[in-house]
This record gives structure tokens, C-alpha cells and sequence, in this order.
């Protein structure tokens, strides 16, 4: 029904997605599985023709609907076509009933006589015929369902059932995808949803079920397609695979001694420097729930997982950019959470992921940038007047420091009174990075590091920050999605999955390892049989 | 050409054409009979008089907390520091002191707890400070019926209550920093040397905190709030502190315009300060989200001498009284194309 | 279906727009001077009774003696007048008089309604004095000031 | 049981707030009953158009539309042209709404407009675009009208021969609706015209809240992103409630100084935006939600207290200034504290709903809005 025929796809000269080409048949669930940056969003953005790929450039290959070329201008033209997405966040009206959002925009009208004068919209509402649509899709989903319920009101599970039921009251929808719908479902809702799928299927409806849940993956699905890093690497009936093959296509190369990190006999070890205990932190898409690791002084500690499991939500949470809870101890000294200035004042600095929004005063030059935490802090670059009555900052002496900065770290600029706003991507991240350095702290969170920016960049930061460590003792945390960078230079890599920790290994442990524990198949949410997480090294 | 365009979309259309119109009334004032000479000592003079509360909303615009469409909070204050002085028989430069310390005073006093409530509404500041300032000004008006006020300049004659609408500040210290070494140029110059020294000592004061570690952090705040955040700044202490500057400041410029006007305006007077104040310093080119003492100048300038030229421009030419019309449009106009230009950095 | 639509909305745009008309014709008012001052029509001349009652729309307007005028108020284009001499010369007559809709003032010659002329000479406009216009009290310094818009 | 009761306390505060201050006041002002009542059949009619106008922003989520004096503004021009041309009666209330339709709903384009360019901050920028657009109103009405618009009616213009005088009299079409059909009910007057004019109005914004527009408005104003992306035009939406909101505040302005029989020229308006919203909060409603109940109890509510303060004012304290500035105050001060109360709501209640992922042992649940990294 559905072909994919050599599909790919270059943002700006970077490709993301080439030569993938697979089929979809009619009641067909097939999984579609990868990390992060696999390709996965890329390749539905092309299938429901998102702005976002006309505008920066269209994409190559074809997509065949029932053998005719399709070529979708809007996501409207692909669900006119008979394709229903749904999303990973909720996309529902809090205020109305499920039947309203079930019909939203679609909803069914009785004409009248200003309709004829001011347009369509002036026809009214026909409550009855719309109860008895959403009555009926979701009956052929099959889930305890009222569709008088408010949203607002409902359960998360009952929440993606009206999502799903939204896009089966269009009476021509043939293809289903679903974008991790599982993700914030607890275990009981997750199998109800999979009972709903298959019986999708069996009603003729092909499903395309993008999860990270292996588990739910291999339960459900009639065929899996991995993508990694943009190419195909499998597609495959069900029956062939194991979790442990699925989670080591999905991660990857497997690693050959090519890393930099240092040996095992090498590696710092000792009492814990930092001590996390029972973390909860409330950042919105990357909640942690309960997290427990310590990290031995003069360690590069990696923190993976895949995006939304809450490995992001650790350094924040810890710095105290976002509400948190549990205990943190640096050097065996409490420090208190939600206070960001007790978090620096102890001696810790966070690079963010979000350089744009947390990392830099865009307006500001690069001396502001790099040198204001380190004034703020410990009086780097002020003058005291009048006996320290007044503090006077002092632009020459930023000036200095930054050009410093500017030297070690190679920041390409016109003069360090560059707006910020106007560097280019790898070199902002390496004023973040000397803004952190400039606190000259003792221990550095990092947190996607190399996001954004060229192959090039992502080799310097990545030096810069092992740099720091071996000449300054700096203990780092480092957090990214991209799981060889973090095998390239960590003595250990944790994994986090749904907010709690799934394991840590060392970074030459095997690839399907950190595929399994991603998966949520490691410690907690292990499967019956599956293979137990590894203890640290 | 790109150059000039570019100049154009940085400066804002709107600012040139209104800086032009004001050559433009220059240029043509002696033609019509107007004489430049005192119009031009007209825009000083009102130049000096507002020129303290167009800088008012400079920490505010620094902190993030927007337009300071609280400033009738600053011009309470200020009213009150002056009629207490006055009531406490002060005269000559012991009366404006204490004028000016005690509008300082309440200022701070009241500057906090708006500073505080502000705080908690973030992101609805202007609105929420357009409404603050108008229920105080009429909380206020209350106050100056009830309170036990007794001296006679101020208090309505035998059959009245509370204070006269306008005081008089004649026997107390009327133009007391105009005078100060005022420069006489001709019969119709005259430069009140003192009352801009002291508006020139308020902006180097603002100068000057803005160049300190905690001014500098002020900023970052206003800037970058999640910035300043995880720099381990507590961004709603800055904001609370640049609202209290900003209420002092407006308190110490209604004590100048007073002493400058000869009158003090009680009652509804304060309805009539804020947006002269926000139009000005929004034509001297701040945003919303940015602002400098240079903006200060430049647009209280620019707009007082709008004001001061139109009407007799204006009349003279078209002998009609558009200059109302004229400032309404001009100043509203300012604020609107503020609100809904489309800030530059992307949230 | 666009057509339909077209139609519709120029159905309601002209029914509006009659509407309008309408509303403008049957509520426009009319000052309406009766006047018993004489009329030269040629060599003719017509006066008014010594004494008569004058009825718009039936209601009594007031008794007139000669060379009066009395005012009316009316709305809409089309009203009764009636006048009875109680001075005893001639008979009452009844008019049923059609008004311009563009007039407000209008002047009603009373002595060429009871002589039967027509419609023309019975109603014309009412041309204001000249200077009458100018005697108005304000001048204009204080116009100025009760033209002070908030200050805001 | 009990917590419910304390949600419709709670729910209620400001209207049980000012039924007390009312309950105290009336007997203070020792006004007879009788005369308070006509007062408030009276304003009833008068006001409660105009308070209805403002229903539709607030579900489009635009907030309480500040912008609605343009409307107010275009109702005045109508009544000009109208009282220059003598039309009078009810015919002339009529027309004058015609003659007005076209310019309040330009206006209310233009408006809709702004307030797509402020998304955010649209009360504020109404707010300005009412006093900027006041200027523009101003041009026309004291230069245009008699230069450029004729006007034949000395009696309305200044005596320099244009602008309009300071106060219209408009005795032509004065009470023409509220006189249409009066019946008397226990030595009361009521306007009952007037009333059925807003009982149809009342009815078509129930009917309106049941089409397909009205279920738009109802979407964009709980979530645009959501609206967007199910294909509502979200931007015309906004418009289009904004626009409506318009044409009703005049007719509301209409029917308004139809009722008080003489146009204040440049002044009317101003105050029709304020005393408008004042009375909507005071009845209960807030910057998200506003009913028409809220708009009745509204109307009386903040009417008794316009009528019986000044009086209960000067019987308090022997200050007649007095009760009239704590009117005022009170206008100003209600906005004031609604529009903060709704900003701290709007904070409690994210916080409300991230409290679910707060502490650790909760188990996955609940939709992390704003995830999209």
C-alpha cells in the first residue's frame, strides 16, 4: 500500500536520511525503530509533507501511495489521502469532551440561512451526529473510552486514545503512525493499547509504530525497520529477531578499540566526589524520577538515553534550573537544591544543552558572555570603588578575559564584541564552554555538548572538554544522546530511561548492552528473560 | 542604498520621520512668526522638567519588567514627599530637600511591594501596572481629602475639604533649580543650567549602576532571565530592585517638574505622566526589552520638543489647534508599534 | 454553491441598503413652520383667515391669527394638516401634505393650503435669515477651551 | 460536600465581596428602595449591550477587549450623521446602527490585526490601539466633520464652522427604544424594548457558542498551538471574534446614548471600555471566563454601587468627592485585582499540573506539554 522508494533528505548539507526504502502493507503493523537523530522524525515529516522539508529543499526518492507517486504539499494533503498521525505530545483541547476533540475541526453541522450570508462556519453544531461518530470510532478501537468525559479530566491513557480515535473517524484512513504512543503510558495502559492496535489491523489498517519499547516492538509488530544514523540497517519479519539483535542494530557500530578513552587501569576510582540519591527533578519532557549514581573526583561520567528519558533533567535539576528533589552531595557536602547560586557557589558549572535560551545573552557581545557568571560569582574582572562600597565592572578587564578565551579555545569572531547572536553554532557552544571554565569549577556538567554543531566543532569541544580534565582535575559530567561520543571519552556512561536509571557500563561494554538498557529491557522494566543490568565496572 | 535601509530598519521608521518633523518646525517656526529663540528655551526647559521620568523607566526596561506604566506609584510618592515638606513650612532649598528625600523615601517604601506584586504576575506587567497606578492614583485621591493636612497654602478655604486640586509651591520654592546658575541669552533664551545639571546627575546615577556588578546583573536579568538564573542570579530580587529604582526615580522627577511647573497637580494630575513618558523614551529608540540613557535624551528631547513646537507651529500654519491631536497620535502610535513589533531574539 | 452564496449576499447588502432608505425617509424629521403669513401668487393675493385652528396629523398645533408662524415637529414624509377658520370666512380644509425627505425645515403657507393650490406652493423650504445663523452666543476662544480632550 | 460549597465561595468571591459592600452602603445612603430599583431597571438597559460585547474575546482567548471602544467610536459617528440629518426616533437608532455597521466592523479588522501582531499582550496593546485610534477619531470629528463630511446642522458644529461641539444633544432619537414599549410593574418602568433587544442578544451568543465558529473561537482560545494544527484558521478566528466584539460594543454605545440622550463628543467613549469590563469582573467573570450571568449580576452589582456610593460617601464622611472617588477607585482597582488574581491563577495552575511528576515515586504518567525539544 505504502512504498518508500530510495527516500532521503539533507538539512543545509548535513544528510539525515538516505536511500531507505521499505513497504507497508494493508493491516500490517510495522515498527520502526532508532536512536535519536536515527532519522525516525525526518522520514514522517517527508511522509505527511511538513513545511519544514519544502522549505529547506524538498527530498529525494519517492513516496507511493497504492503505486501512484505521492508527493503531499501540507499535512492536510497527506491526511486527505487517508494517512492519520499521532503525535508524541498530545495535541487535544483540554476544555472539550473527547467527542470534540475526536471531531475537532471536523465537526458535524447542520446548515441554516447565514450560512448562505457570512460562510460555512456560521452552521451549527450537530451534537447528536457527533456523539454518534466518536460513539464509533472508538468502538472500533475498542477502549473503555467516554466520550463525554472531558480532557482535562481524563487519564493519560484515555488521552491517546482519543488521539487515535481522532484520526479513525476519518472514514478513509488506511495508515496509522504512531509516534511513541507508549511512552506515557503505565504498563496496564500499554497493553490495552497494543490489544487496540491489533485490532486496528485486523479491521485492514497498516500501522507504522515508532517506539522505543523493543519489548512492545516486537510484541505487536509483523515487521521491524531500523534506521541508524539515516540508512536502513534492517527491515525484517518479526519472527527473526531477538531483543538483544533489535537493540544492537539500533545502537550500532559496534566499537573497535578506536577509543580515546582512557584503560580501565586508568581510571579515577574512589569515594564518591559527587553523590546523587533518590533525584526527582520536574523539567518539563525530561522528568526524572528517581535517580541514584555518584561519581569519583577527576571522572568523566557520561549520563545517555534516548531524548525525553530524563537524562537531561539530571544537570538541571542538580544546578537547580529546575524544580527538584532528593539529595546531592559534592566533596561530601550537602548542596542545596532549587538554589543555582548555592549549586555554583559549591563549586559546579553546567554548559547547557539549551545554548540559545540558558547559555547565552544573545544581545550581549562575547566578553558579557563568558566573563558574567565568573563576576557575578567570585568578582572576576570588578574593580571595588570607594573601599568596595561599589562594585565597578570593569569592561577593559572583560575585554581580556575573553580574548583570553577567545585564544585557548580558538573562537572564531570578528572582536569579542560580537553579539553572541551572530556566532555561528560551534563557536557559541565554546563560549558556553569558557564561560563555564572561566567559574573554574570543581566539578563541569555538560549537557549535549556537540548538539547543532559541524563535525569539525563537535572534535574541538570534545578535546576542550578531556582537556579540562586532564589539566585541571575538573570532574565532568557529561550528558548526550549521541551514545559514541560518550563511549569516546567517558570512564563510565549511566543510562537513564523514563526518569529512572537503567544501568551503568563502562564504554567498551557491548553496543547491544546500552541498545537493551535504552529500551527500558535493563533493570527495572526488564522483561522476563531478558539479560539483567550490568553493575558498574 | 542598503546601508540607508539598514539604518532605517535599526533606528525605526517611525523615530526618523518624527525626528525630521521636528526639524521640519523648526526650520519653518521663523517663517510663520514663531520664535525659535524661545521655542527652543520652551524644549529645554520641558526637556529638564520631564527628562527625570522618561529615565524612570530606564531599570525597568533593564530588568525585563517592560514599560513602566506604573509610574503614577513614583508620582504619588512624589506628591506626597512635596506636600509634606510644605506642610512642615520648608522653604528655599531646606524645602526641596526634604521634598525630594521623602518622595525618595515612599518611593522605596512603595516601590517594593510593587516591585513584589510584580513578580508574581511576570509577563503581564503592563497591563497589571497600567491599572496598579490608575487605583492608586484614585486610592490616593481619598487619601488627600482625609489626611490631616493643615497648612492653609494647601487646604481649601472654610467650606471645602482636603487639599486644593493645585498647590501653589510660589513662597516655597518655586524654579528653585531652573534659577540655579540659569544662563540669560537675549530676551527669550533661557537655560536652567540647574534643573538639567540635575537631571544629568539622575542619568549619570543611572549610568553609573547599570556599569556596577549588580547593575550588570540587572541587566543579564532583563536580557536573558534563564541566563541570569544559571549564573546563580536571584532574578526576582533584580526585578523587585529595578522597580524601586524606577518608582524613585519617578518620584524625584515629579519633584522637579514641580518645582519647575510653580504647581503641584493632586488628584488626577498623576493620570497624565505616564504616557508622555513611555511615548518619549520609546521614541528615543528603546524596545520594549532594551533601553539605554542615550534613548533617555534623544527621546525626551524629541518628543517635548513635538509638544512645545506644534502648537505654535502648527497653529500658526493651518490656524487650527491640531497639537492635541498631533500628541495624541504620535505618542499612543509610539507605544503600539512598540507592542507589536516583533522582537528580535527568538525565545 | 458560490453563486447561491453571491446571491444571498446581495439579497441582504440591497435589502439593507432599502432599509436604510427607509428608516431614513420615515424617520427623518421635519420642522415645519405654518405660516399664515399672505401670499402674492401673480396679481392674486391669498391671506389667511383672521382666526383658524391648524391640526397636524390631528393634533391641534395651536389657533393662528394672521401673519404667525407656529412650529411643528413631525417625522416621516407624509402628514395630514388641517385647518378650520373660527373666524368664519371659508370652509375647513384638509390636507394630506408629502414632504421632501432632504428638507428639515419646511415652511407650510397656510393661506395656500385653504385656497387650494398645489403642492409646491403649499410647502416650501424654509431659507434661514442670513445673519440668524451667525448670532450664535460661543465664541470661538471658548469653544477652545470645551474642546479639551482627556489627557490621555 | 463542604469542599465543593467552598469552590462556589471561592469561585464567587467578588460578587459575594460587593454584595456585602452593597448590603452596607444601601442602608448608609438611606436611599429609598424604590428609587434604587428604577436606577437599576434603568442601567440595566442601558449597559448590559455593551458588557456583552466583551463575551466573545475572552472565549477566543484574547482576554477582556480593551479595544472596544473603536466600537464605541463608530456607534458616536453614526449618531452624528444621524442627528445632523434629523432622522429621529427609533428609525434613527436603526440607521444609525446601519450607517455605523461598516465602520465598527473596519475598525474591528484593524483591531484583529494588532492583536495578531501581539499575541501575548493583547489587553495591553487594545488597550493603546483604544487611545491611539482616539486621535485618529478625533481628527475626523473635530476637523473633518464640517470640512470634509458636510454637516448641515449648525446647532452640532463649533462655531468655527467645523469639528463637532463637546456635547450633542441628541433629542431626536432620545430613549426612542427604551420608550418604545414601557410597561410599568409595581410603579416601576421598564424599558421592555430595550430588554428584548438584549434577550436577543443573550440568545445569539448562546446560539453563536453552539456553531461552528463559536466551537473555533472555543479551540483557539484554549490552545492555539492545537487549534493550528488541526487546521482552524486560527488568525482569522481571532479576528473574526474581535470583529463581532466590535460591531456589538456599537450597538451597545447606541442603545447606551440612546438612553442618556446627549453625546458627550470626545469624552463617551473613553469611559465605555472601563465602566464595561469593570462591571464583567465585578460579576464574577475573569480574564478566561465570562458568561452571561456574570454580565447581569455584572450591571446591577456595579451599578448600585455607582449609584450609592457618592451619597453613602458623603452621609459617611460628609464628602460627596469622596464616594465619587471611591468609585473610581473601585473601577479601577476591580481590573486592577482581577487581572492579578488571573495571572497567579494561570501559575498555580501549571504548577498544579506538573504536581503529578513531582517526588519521585509517582509512576509514569501525564503529558509533558512544551516537551518538543
Amino acid at each position: 500500500m505504502l512504498s518508500l522508494r530510495g527516500v532521503g533528505k539533507q538539512y543545509n548539507g548535513t544528510r539525515v536520511l538516505e536511500g531507505v526504502s521499505f513497504d507497508v502493507m494493508p493491516g500490517q503493523i510495522v515498527g520502526l525503530v532508532g536512536e535519536n537523530g536515527a532519522g525516525k522524525t525526518t522520514l514522517m515529516r517527508i511522509l505527511f509533507g511538513m513545511g519544514v522539508i519544502a522549505e529547506t529543499g524538498g527530498y529525494e526518492g519517492s513516496v507511493l501511495l497504492d503505486g501512484r507517486e505521492v508527493r503531499f504539499k501540507s499535512p492536510f494533503d497527506a491526511l486527505a489521502a487517508g494517512i492519520g498521525m499521532v503525535h508524541q505530545e498530545f495535541s487535544l483541547i483540554p476544555g472539550f469532551t473527547a467527542t470534540e476533540n475526536i471531531l475537532l475541526n471536523r465537526e458535524s453541522t447542520r446548515p441554516n440561512i447565514l450560512v448562505d450570508l457570512f460562510g460555512d462556519r456560521m452552521s451549527v453544531l450537530d451534537r447528536a451526529t457527533m456523539g454518534l461518530r466518536s460513539r464509533k470510532a472508538i468502538e472500533r478501537l475498542g477502549v473503555p473510552l467516554d466520550p463525554d468525559t472531558q480532557v482535562r479530566e481524563m487519564p493519560v491513557g484515555h488521552k491517546q486514545f482519543t488521539e487515535i480515535a481522532r484520526e479513525l473517524d476519518r472514514e478513509q484512513v488506511r495508515l496509522l503512525v504512531l509516534d511513541e504512543p507508549s511512552a506515557v503510558l503505565a504498563e496496564s495502559e500499554a497493553e490495552t493499547l497494543l490489544a487496540a492496535m491489533r485490532k486496528l489491523a485486523e479491521q485492514g489498517i497498516a500501522i507504522v509504530f515508532i517506539s522505543h519499547r523493543l519489548r512492545e516492538v516486537l510484541e505487536v509488530a509483523d515487521k521491524v525497520v531500523v534506521l541508524r544514523d539515516g540508512r536502513l540497517v534492517k527491515e525484517a519479519e518479526n519472527e527473526s529477531l531477538s531483543l538483544r539483535d533489535l537493540a544492537s542494530l539500533m545502537v550500532g557500530r559496534s566499537f573497535e578499540g578506536s577509543s580515546e578513552a582512557r584503560r580501565p587501569a586508568e581510571r579515577p576510582s574512589g569515594a564518591g566526589f559527587l553523590e546523587v540519591e533518590g533525584l526527582w527533578v520536574d523539567m518539563p519532557g525530561e522528568t526524572v524520577r528517581d535517580l541514584s549514581f555518584s561519581v569519583a573526583e577527576g571522572e568523566i561520567f557520561g549520563i545517555g538515553g534516548l531524548a525525553g528519558q530524563g537524562k537531561l533533567g539530571v544537570p538541571n535539576g542538580v544546578m537547580g534550573l529546575f524544580a527538584a528533589g532528593g539529595s546531592v552531595r559534592l566533596g561530601g557536602e550537602a548542596v542545596p537544591l532549587n538554589a543555582p547560586r548555592r549549586a555554583l557557589e559549591a563549586g559546579m558549572a553546567f554548559v547547557s544543552e539549551d545554548r540559545r535560551g540558558v547559555g547565552l545573552l544573545l544581545d550581549e557581545g562575547i566578553d558579557w558572555n563568558v566573563c558574567f557568571s565568573a563576576m557575578q560569582l567570585r568578582d572576576l574582572a570588578v574593580r571595588p570603588l570607594l573601599g568596595g562600597l561599589f562594585k565597578w565592572r570593569s569592561d577593559s578587564a572583560m575585554r581580556a578575559v575573553a580574548e583570553e578565551y577567545v585564544r585557548a579555545l580558538d573562537i572564531k569572531c570578528t572582536s569579542v564584541r560580537q553579539r553572541a547572536g551572530n556566532l555561528s553554532g560551534g563557536n557559541q557552544q565554546k563560549v558556553c564552554l569558557a564561560k563555564a571554565f572561566a567559574l573554574e569549577p570543581r566539578l563541569l556538567f555538560v549537557s549535549e555538548p556537540t548538539r547543532g554543531i559541524d563535525v569539525g566543532a563537535k572534535r574541538l569541544v570534545l578535546d576542550e572538554i578531556r582537556r579540562v580534565n586532564r589539566e585541571r582535575g575538573t570532574t565532568i559530567v557529561m550528558v548526550s544522546s549521541e551514545l559514541e561520543e560518550l563511549r569516546l571519552i567517558c570512564d563510565r556512561i549511566a543510562i537513564v530511561d523514563e526518569g529512572r536509571l537503567a544501568g551503568i557500563l563502562a564504554p567498551e561494554a557491548p553496543v547491544e548492552e546500552f541498545g537493551l538498557l535504552m529500551s527500558g529491557l535493563g533493570g527495572r522494566a526488564a522483561a522476563p528473560g531478558a539479560p539483567a543490568a550490568p553493575g558498574r565496572p | 542604498m542598503e546601508r540607508i535601509r539598514e539604518f532605517v530598519s535599526d533606528f525605526g521608521l517611525p523615530r526618523i520621520i518624527i525626528a525630521l518633523f521636528l526639524v521640519l518646525l523648526f526650520v519653518a517656526a521663523p517663517f510663520v512668526g514663531v520664535s525659535v529663540a524661545s521655542s527652543l528655551s520652551n524644549t529645554i526647559a520641558r526637556f529638564g522638567m520631564n527628562g527625570i521620568m522618561v529615565l524612570a523607566m530606564v531599570p525597568m526596561i533593564h530588568s525585563g519588567c517592560g514599560l513602566n506604566f506604573g509610574l503614577p506609584l513614583g508620582v504619588i510618592a512624589g506628591l506626597l514627599g512635596a506636600t509634606i515638606s510644605i506642610e512642615m513650612g520648608l522653604v528655599g532649598a531646606a524645602g526641596f530637600a526634604a521634598a525630594a528625600a521623602l518622595a525618595l523615601a515612599f518611593a522605596a517604601l512603595l516601590g517594593y511591594g510593587y516591585g513584589k506584586l510584580l513578580n508574581r504576575v511576570k509577563g503581564d506587567e503592563m497591563m497589571i501596572a497600567t491599572y496598579v497606578g490608575f487605583s492608586s492614583i484614585t486610592l490616593m485621591s481619598i487619601g488627600w481629602i482625609v489626611l490631616p493636612y493643615q497648612s492653609p497654602t494647601m487646604v481649601w478655604g472654610f467650606e471645602g475639604e482636603g487639599l486644593r486640586t493645585t498647590i501653589s509651591v510660589e513662597a516655597f520654592w518655586d524654579k528653585i533649580l531652573n534659577d540655579f546658575l540659569a544662563v540669560r541669552i537675549g530676551e527669550r533664551f533661557v537655560f536652567p543650567t540647574g534643573m538639567i545639571l540635575a537631571f544629568c546627575g539622575a542619568a549619570l546615577a543611572v549610568w553609573f549602576f547599570l556599569h556596577l556588578k549588580s547593575g550588570s546583573a540587572m541587566t543579564a536579568a532583563g536580557s536573558n532571565p534563564a541566563y541570569a538564573r544559571a549564573s546563580g542570579i536571584d532574578v526576582d530580587r533584580m526585578r523587585t530592585g529595578s522597580v524601586v529604582f524606577s518608582t524613585m526615580l519617578g518620584a524625584l522627577g515629579i519633584v522637579v517638574y514641580q518645582q519647575s511647573f510653580g504647581f503641584i497637580q493632586l488628584y488626577e494630575g498623576p493620570f497624565s505622566m505616564t504616557f508622555p513618558s513611555v511615548a518619549a523614551i520609546l521614541i528615543g529608540g528603546a524596545s520594549v526589552t532594551k533601553a539605554s540613557i542615550a534613548n533617555v535624551f534623544l527621546g525626551t528631547f524629541l518628543f517635548q520638543g513635538i509638544l512645545t513646537m506644534t502648537p505654535s507651529v502648527i497653529n500658526s500654519v493651518l490656524k487650527t489647534d491640531l497639537s492635541e491631536v498631533i500628541r495624541i497620535i504620535v505618542s499612543n502610535g509610539m507605544i503600539l508599534y512598540a507592542l507589536t513589533r516583533k522582537t528580535k531574539v527568538a525565545k | 454553491m458560490i453563486r447561491r452564496r453571491l446571491v444571498a449576499r446581495s439579497i441582504l447588502a440591497a435589502s439593507i441598503a432599502a432599509l436604510a432608505v427607509l428608516l431614513f425617509v420615515r424617520g427623518k424629521g421635519h420642522i415645519l413652520y405654518l405660516d399664515t403669513n399672505a401670499v402674492e401668487l401673480g396679481e392674486r393675493r391669498l391671506r389667511a383667515p383672521e382666526l383658524s385652528a391648524v391640526f397636524v396629523d390631528g393634533k391641534d398645533a395651536g389657533e393662528m391669527g394672521r401673519a404667525e408662524r407656529v412650529i411643528a415637529e413631525v417625522a416621516g414624509p407624509r402628514h395630514e394638516i388641517r385647518v378650520e377658520p373660527l373666524s368664519g370666512e371659508g370652509e375647513a380644509a384638509a390636507r394630506s401634505l408629502k414632504l421632501p425627505a432632504a428638507w428639515t425645515e419646511i415652511v407650510i403657507s397656510i393661506p395656500a393650503l385653504l385656497a387650494g393650490e398645489a403642492d409646491e406652493l403649499v410647502v416650501t423650504r424654509f431659507a434661514a435669515p442670513p445673519e440668524s445663523a451667525e448670532s450664535e452666543p460661543n465664541s470661538f476662544q471658548q469653544d477652545e477651551s470645551e474642546v479639551i480632550p482627556l489627557a490621555q | 460536600m463542604k469542599s465543593k460549597l467552598r469552590l462556589l465561595l471561592i469561585d464567587n468571591a467578588v460578587v459575594l465581596l460587593f454584595v456585602a459592600i452593597i448590603a452596607v452602603a444601601i442602608p448608609i445612603s438611606a436611599m429609598p428602595l424604590k428609587y434604587l430599583a428604577q436606577e437599576i431597571l434603568t442601567r440595566l438597559g442601558r449597559n448590559a449591550f455593551l458588557v456583552l460585547a466583551l463575551l466573545l474575546p475572552v472565549m477566543a482567548g484574547m482576554g477582556l477587549n480593551f479595544g472596544m471602544v473603536l466600537g464605541a467610536m463608530a456607534g458616536q459617528i453614526g449618531l452624528i450623521l444621524v442627528t445632523d440629518w434629523n432622522v429621529v426616533g427609533i428609525s434613527g437608532v436603526m440607521l444609525a446602527a446601519i450607517i455605523s455597521t461598516p465602520v465598527a466592523l473596519g475598525l474591528g479588522w484593524v483591531c484583529g490585526q494588532v492583536l495578531n501582531r501581539a499575541k501575548g499582550r493583547e489587553m495591553v496593546t487594545g488597550y493603546i490601539l483604544g487611545f491611539f485610534m482616539n486621535g485618529i477619531y478625533q481628527l475626523l470629528v473635530l476637523y473633518a466633520m464640517g470640512m470634509l463630511i458636510p454637516i448641515a446642522t449648525p446647532g452640532i458644529l463649533l462655531s468655527r464652522g467645523y469639528g463637532i461641539r463637546n456635547m450633542v444633544d441628541l433629542i431626536g432619537v432620545r430613549q426612542s427604544l427604551d420608550k418604545l414599549l414601557v410597561v410599568t410593574v409595581a410603579g416601576l418602568k421598564l424599558p421592555v424594548a430595550t430588554y428584548l433587544v438584549i434577550a436577543a442578544m443573550c440568545a445569539f451568543i448562546v446560539w453563536f457558542r453552539g456553531t461552528k465558529l463559536g466551537q473555533d473561537m472555543r479551540a483557539v482560545g484554549q490552545d492555539r498551538a492545537v487549534a493550528t494544527a488541526s487546521g482552524i484558521p486560527v488568525e482569522r478566528t481571532r479576528i473574526m471574534a474581535i470583529m463581532i466584539s466590535t460591531l456589538l460594543a456599537c450597538y451597545g454605545q447606541i442603545i447606551f446614548l440612546q438612553n442618556l440622550g446627549t453625546l458627550n463628543t470626545y469624552n463617551s467613549h473613553e469611559q465605555t471600555g472601563m465602566f464595561s469590563i469593570a462591571a464583567l469582573l465585578i460579576g464574577g467573570a475573569s480574564v478566561s471566563r465570562a458568561s452571561i450571568p456574570n454580565v447581569i449580576a455584572g450591571v446591577v452589582l456595579f451599578h448600585l454601587m455607582f449609584v450609592v456610593s457618592p451619597i453613602a460617601g458623603k452621609n459617611l464622611i460628609g464628602s460627596a468627592q469622596l464616594g465619587e472617588f471611591f468609585r473610581q477607585f473601585i473601577s479601577y482597582g476591580i481590573i486592577a485585582v482581577s487581572l492579578v488574581l488571573f495571572s497567579w491563577k494561570r501559575k498555580a495552575d501549571v504548577a498544579a499540573s506538573r504536581e503529578a511528576l513531582r517526588g519521585g515515586s509517582a509512576p509514569a504518567s501525564g503529558p509533558s506539554k512544551g516537551g518538543r525539544a
